[in-house]
């Protein structure tokens, strides 16, 4: 008889609560990581460095989860870093260059961002070109609109409250920028894991034609998740201009490639149906808690580069090894 | 207080320009036994201020800034401030939050001295082509800016095209006087406001054959650029030195003035000097 | 008829094969002869693939031994099967629809001239073969956009010029009509004749009498019966497949009531592969369509379905218009499909089977728009178990033979209440204990007021199931005919008309 | 009775021999583009310009052919950019630091380069690391690398006949950089229309399964695969060092992005398994010429990136409208 399997355990639950199956060997990873730094260097384990690194891994964070949901739809984006620019010129233009107030830059700021989104979805859903080529084009358009703006240099001059929201920390603990990141986490998770919105980009990443059939709208899914994606990078970008204090078109080069290896790393498939963002904040803490460890232990520069490809294939590698042991 | 460790936060040390102040930085600091902590931005304001914040984390006592990216933040100057350690800004300072002191090469002089030196040579007059650096940075307005006075003293130049590098590359420079070689063929002064510019220009030139009519100008004293300027045998025949070992003992040294609560100068400005064929030996020997 | 000889050319000894913890086959022994036909028969997920994939070299078993023509076999690869004589049409259609049928059939093997490929030897021995399949198509013609038979074909084709000692047919008449089966037995004999050793795999049982010399039956992973001869009862050969004795096939028809549900209005496809069809289903009423392969019903029944779009015609529900622009329209209308291609079509194969029925069922699983787990893992178990599906809703699909998953897309569907199902090859690949289960069914739908309609290749099924009978032919409606009137004979008539 | 050719008529024949099928619609973008910039600009049509775009192809021209193979199996290399530096920096270090003949140095260049392309091969056939994710982690080690051999210095001083060779127009038409492209785009063109190891490609890149199935190794395929694209990107290397008659660390950065373009708008799709090395050709050609073309209309680097992430989305679009007018 071929046996089914046994009734699952808690552990299972817990993990599966919190969408970190198939996350479990990054997970791991995480653990000895900081386990590692904290006997390698004297300034890691403390509260002020944890701190630093929830700081540090805002940007990261929040583009992440964007493209946690572009890849399980079997997507990818790689307009992020330059809409991110984008985003951040339009807020530097409009607040400092054009005096209007923020709570109507932040929006307008916000929407600029969305739109190249929205147009990678049209172009992948209606044009039928492929996502990687589609969002590689808004990139360079992305990039050189950034640029445009103020013809490459950089504006600054934003009201005192904005950057202090990125310094101070309320109750001494949480940044305002740290604590958007976190609600975008929540309310992330608890989209992916308990929405039906949610659960469909699943069945689109799993099989497009599949979701179709049982009533999905694929087309009107993929432009709202790439929608979703952008304005997210367009929220990173706001946070970033209030961290600098300053906004220059410059900003975010190449940022796809690190929220891309952060998902991957938490376990979500590039092929898409498979995985969560509780993977990607695993991911992203990696990538935060490395490049901050490089730097407490003075690792040269160069030397930086190499440690961080191998722990980028390492961590993807361990399920594999984890798998295989089973 | 005593000044044992210094965190330097450098844009990219690809860059020669840079890698000769970290160098200058960390070989003077090393004789006087201090402890130099380096973070490379690669080109990225974010990156930088997430490094500072983990330089302050090792307790740095003096903090010297080189702003990443075409933007100086401001947010490294106030965590070094709050911190209550010395800044010295070098090359560029945030607007609105300067350091105790900023040590820059002067730009518009020099500038104004390599592109003085081609036309002279081009015998006053000529057509002429600017390859900038990053559009929008400080360096590639201010060289401009000193060029431009130099054209403009000589009616008889004639600013034919110009065009904007975004990293400052020899492929950059090649392709680009490729095709400026192409859309205007009687140029006969290139000036490229960097020398890795300066020296794929010159590769073009030769590549069109016009290593006899053209001259080519580049900045900022390069080792590889000196070295080649000491062989003297392509169209690439004057630079601007930049002083930057120099700078960076200017920098510690200011770094542990301020820490002893000596006052420093607001600017610190060492001068590029002007290189040719005649003169690059001494500097690839001693770089100044 | 047999020109079977004495030492047998493969043999399996105590072979065994677990998936993680689970084991599914306990221990298979048996032997194969050359220029013998034996038939492999069992219940979905009884374990014949699996047997199938471990002597092709596709996977590798976890315990036991094989000999081939006296040696030790152990392939490792497809590769060293092939290499060794060993060829295997898989259950599923493996082919690359980008390149074109003449690459298929040889990818891996090309025939070269010097250093390279000669595509012209490729074409023409492509073209030979699948001409004695019966197939006319330019062997220069992407495989993209064939229906499933040709595909089908095509894969048989490609097994045929491996010339091969020993062919496993892994259930390569699902998808084909008649006269495709008949031709591709005559192939099968012709080999037989040569001295090949075949291992036929097939739910027809009646194709079984007709084609195969001996009879091994699997059950839950183990060999359970062998007959020396397949001219046997079909229903000796059922017994020993379910373990138990079967009742009747097809249940009694039921009479539908009056009331017109579904009214199909002179459709037309934009690309033509059907045109002005017509016709109404009652409630209750099961409504079957037959017509040979390639006759476009999957077109129509897709279009209806909303899943195609429509150039003209009307849809009419409960007598008002109600064409679907999209399948979620449809599906919001009560009309819900069951496709032919449960692997393209029917299941996110790496997922679940209970996310797999969420999918299609999201507000039975939803409270106010978030979905609550405990309701999911309930409602994929009730359903599934109303098919008798063999697993659980945790497990992902593609762990699942062939048959199972069928089931779950079937019942995925019905969990819906719809007022009009549409049955695309309903039981194809589903064995016969199973396909008497989905039969009965299908009537107590249309028991429950449901209209039902069935598009089957099967004639013996559709003949059994239908009310009534839509035969089509090159996508024109050939016409309609009523249980009482409609037989093998009459049905084939207005098919090839 | 259909038979085995309905004659095939001569168009397309030749379109098929230079495996140009899927690449029409950017043939005609290519040749629409060529006529725009005649009229535009009067420098572009001339000899000596399309000699100077055939130079500024080279590298480029290379590094597509190997990605060209890389995208038929489905996969993808981003380490391309990175590896091409490596190689230059170790010709650079051998030739000129340690002095080592160019004979023995270019080998072991190519070498270092190909070993990079059979570690992501490795780790993407054995490791189960997506190839997105194993070769953005070589992207990483491979410049870490490269800028580690001289501490992110570049390297001058080799042998005058080396950059004579990128310089010199043999016959006044090609130059030996040019020669060698153009070398290697027929030896591809011919192994894949007509070596059986070619056609395997479009097998594993259709349904790598099924290639299995089928007898094809596809794991020794896939290593073979990205060995060679990383030699290829290494021998661009060295033709780039050539041409500029020295190396640095930083050479190279996001050229990944236009090889990939390149293939893209040359009609090989990414999901492997259709396309070729002719509409490879067109998409390099597409590139270099807008390149070549903005710089003779003296169009400024920010509209530049809009006008070529426009172009880029058109192209490749134009396949679609194709289609859709049929
Ligand atoms: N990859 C797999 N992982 C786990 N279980 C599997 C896998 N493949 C098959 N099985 C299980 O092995 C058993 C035998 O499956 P198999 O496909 O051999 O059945 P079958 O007799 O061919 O059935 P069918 O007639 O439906 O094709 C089934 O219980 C199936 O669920
Ligand atoms: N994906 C497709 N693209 C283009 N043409 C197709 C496609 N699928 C089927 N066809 C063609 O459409 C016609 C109708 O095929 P269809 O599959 O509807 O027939 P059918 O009667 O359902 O037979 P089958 O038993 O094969 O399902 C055939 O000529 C077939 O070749
Ligand atoms: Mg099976
Ligand atoms: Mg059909």
């Amino acid at each position: 008889m071929s046996s089914v399997n046994a009734a699952p355990d808690f552990k299972k639950t817990l993990l599966s609560a919190l969408s970190l199956r198939g996350a479990t060997g990054p997970l791991i990873g995480l653990i000895l990581l900081c386990l590692f730094l904290t006997i390698a260097t004297d300034s890691f384990f403390s509260i002020r460095n944890f701190l630093n690194i929830l700081d540090q891994i805002t940007v990261l964070g929040i583009m992440a989860v964007g493209m946690t949901f572009v890849i399980l739809i079997g997507g990818i984006d790689l307009a992020v870093g330059s809409v991110l620019a984008l985003s951040m010129m339009v807020l530097g233009y409009l607040n400092v260059t054009a005096g209007m107030p923020m709570w109507g830059a932040i929006p307008l700021a916000l929407l600029a961002a969305a739109m190249n989104g929205a147009i990678a979805g049209v172009l992948i859903t209606e044009f039928k070109v492929p996502a990687f080529i589609a969002t590689l084009a808004m990139m360079s358009i992305a990039r050189g609109l950034a640029n445009m703006i103020t013809n490459g240099s950089q504006i600054i001059g934003f009201p005192p409250w904005f950057n202090l929201g990125a310094i101070i920390r309320y109750g001494g603990f949480l940044t305002m920028t740290v604590a958007v990141m976190l609600v975008v986490f929540v309310i992330a998770t608890l989209f992916l894991r308990y929405r039906s919105g949610g659960r469909a980009l699943y069945a689109v990443g799993g099989n497009p034609e599949v979701a179709r059939l049982a009533g999905v709208n694929v087309k009107r899914t993929t432009i709202l998740v790439y929608t979703a994606c952008s304005a997210l990078a367009g929220l990173a970008g706001i946070l970033l201009a209030a961290r600098l204090d300053s906004v220059q078109p410059s900003s975010g080069v190449a940022y796809e490639l690190d929220a891309i290896a952060a998902v991957v790393i938490g376990g979500t498939s590039l092929s898409g149906g498979t995985g969560g963002v509780g993977g990607t904040i695993i991911g992203v803490l990696i990538i935060g808690v490395l490049r901050n460890g490089l730097n407490l232990l003075s690792v040269s520069p160069f030397v930086q580069a190499v440690v961080i490809g191998l722990v980028i294939v390492l961590a993807v590698a361990a399920e594999t090894f984890k798998e295989r042991s089973k | 207080g005593e000044v044992k460790k210094i965190g330097l936060a450098v844009p990219n040390l690809q860059a020669d320009f840079f890698n000769q102040i970290k160098l200058g930085v960390e070989g003077y600091a090393g004789k006087l036994g201090i402890e130099v902590i380096v973070v490379d931005a690669k080109n990225d304001t974010a990156t930088q201020v997430s490094q500072v914040q983990d330089l302050m984390t090792q307790g740095i006592d003096a903090f010297i800034y080189i702003p990443a990216g075409a933007a100086a933040a401001a947010v490294p100057t106030r965590l070094a401030r709050a911190a209550g350690i010395p800044v010295i800004n070098v090359d560029r300072e945030p607007d609105g939050e300067p350091g105790d002191t900023v040590i820059y090469g002067e730009n518009i002089v020099s500038a104004y001295q390599v592109c003085d030196h081609i036309i002279k040579k081009a015998g006053g007059k000529g057509k002429m082509v600017i390859i900038h650096g990053q559009k929008g940075t400080t360096p590639e307005v201010q060289r401009f800016e000193g060029c431009k006075r130099a054209i403009d003293e000589n009616p008889g130049v004639e600013l034919v095209a110009q065009q904007w590098s975004q990293q400052w590359s020899p492929d950059e420079g090649f392709q680009i006087a490729q095709n400026m070689l192409q859309a205007n063929p009687d140029v006969t002064i290139i000036f490229g406001q960097a020398d890795g510019l300066a020296m794929g220009a010159a590769k073009a030139v030769q590549g069109a054959g016009l290593e006899d009519k053209v001259i080519v100008g580049g900045y900022d004293g390069d080792g590889a650029a000196l070295e080649s300027l000491v062989k003297c045998d392509t169209p690439f025949i004057v630079t601007a030195t930049q002083s930057t070992q120099a700078m960076g003992v200017l920098a510690v040294n200011s770094a542990i003035a301020v820490g002893h609560g000596a006052s420093v100068p607001a600017r610190q400005i060492p001068n590029a000097v002007l290189t040719t064929c005649a003169d690059a030996a001494k500097f690839v020997e001693k770089h100044p | 008829m047999t020109s079977r000889s004495d030492a047998p050319i493969l043999t399996l000894q105590g072979i065994r094969k677990s998936f993680g913890m689970t084991e599914v086959l306990h221990g298979i022994d048996l032997e194969i002869h050359a220029g013998e036909v034996v038939a492999l028969l069992g219940e979905n997920g009884a374990g014949k693939s699996t047997v199938s994939n471990i002597i092709s070299g596709t996977i590798l078993p976890s315990a036991g031994k094989m000999t081939w023509q006296g040696a030790n076999f152990a392939p490792a690869t497809p590769r060293e099967a092939i290499d060794a004589g060993v060829a295997m049409i898989h259950q599923e259609l493996l082919l690359l629809p980008h390149l074109s049928i003449a690459e298929n059939i040889f990818v891996g093997r090309y025939p070269m001239k010097g250093a390279v490929v000669d595509r012209k030897q490729m074409e023409e021995r492509a073209h030979s073969g699948l001409e004695r399949l019966g197939l006319e198509i330019s062997p220069r013609r992407k495989v993209e956009g064939l229906s499933t038979a040709n595909q089908q074909l095509i894969e048989i084709a490609k097994a045929l010029t491996l010339n091969a000692n020993l062919l496993i047919l892994d259930e390569p008449t699902a998808a084909l009509g008649g006269e495709e089966t008949s031709l591709l037995f005559e192939q099968i004999d012709q080999l037989r004749r040569e001295g090949v050793g075949i291992i036929y795999i097939s739910h027809r049982l009646e194709e079984i009498k007709k084609i195969a010399d001996r009879i091994i039956v699997m059950r839950d992973g183990s060999k359970v019966r062998e007959f020396d001869t397949a001219n046997l009862p079909v229903r000796t050969i059922v017994e020993s497949m379910v373990g138990r004795p079967l009742e009747q096939m097809f249940p009694t028809l039921a009479v539908p009531r009056d009331e017109v549900v579904l009214e199909v209005d002179s459709l037309s496809a934009p690309d033509g592969s059907f045109s002005d069809v017509s016709f109404t289903v009652r409630k209750g009423e099961i409504f079957g369509i037959a017509g040979l392969v390639g006759a476009g019903r999957t077109e129509l029944v897709r279009a209806i379905a909303g899943a195609d779009s429509i150039k003209s015609g009307n849809i009419l529900l409960g007598g008002a218009g109600a064409i679907p622009h999209s399948p979620k329209d449809a599906i919001n209308n009560g009309i819900v499909l069951v496709p032919e291609d449960r692997k393209q079509h029917g299941l996110v194969l790496k997922h679940s089977i209970q996310e797999n029925v969420a999918y299609a069922n999201m507000d039975s699983v939803t409270k106010s728009g978030w979905v609550v787990g405990s309701l999911v893992r309930e409602f994929a178990r009730k359903n599934i178990e109303k098919f008798g599906v063999k697993g659980k809703g945790f497990q992902s699909a593609n762990e699942m033979s062939g048959g199972n998953q069928q089931k779950v897309v079937i019942a995925k569907w019905l969990a819906r209440n719809p007022r009009v199902v549409l049955l695309d090859e309903p039981t194809r690949g589903i064995d016969v204990g199973a396909r008497s289960s989905i039969y009965e069914i299908i009537h107590a739908l249309a028991a429950s007021g449901v209209a039902v309609v069935v598009v089957s290749s099967d004639l013996e099924e559709i003949l059994g199931v239908s009310n009534r009978i839509l035969v089509m032919a090159a996508g024109l409606q050939a016409g309609i005919l009523d249980h009482a009137e409609a037989d093998d004979v009459s049905v084939m008539e207005l098919a090839t008309s």
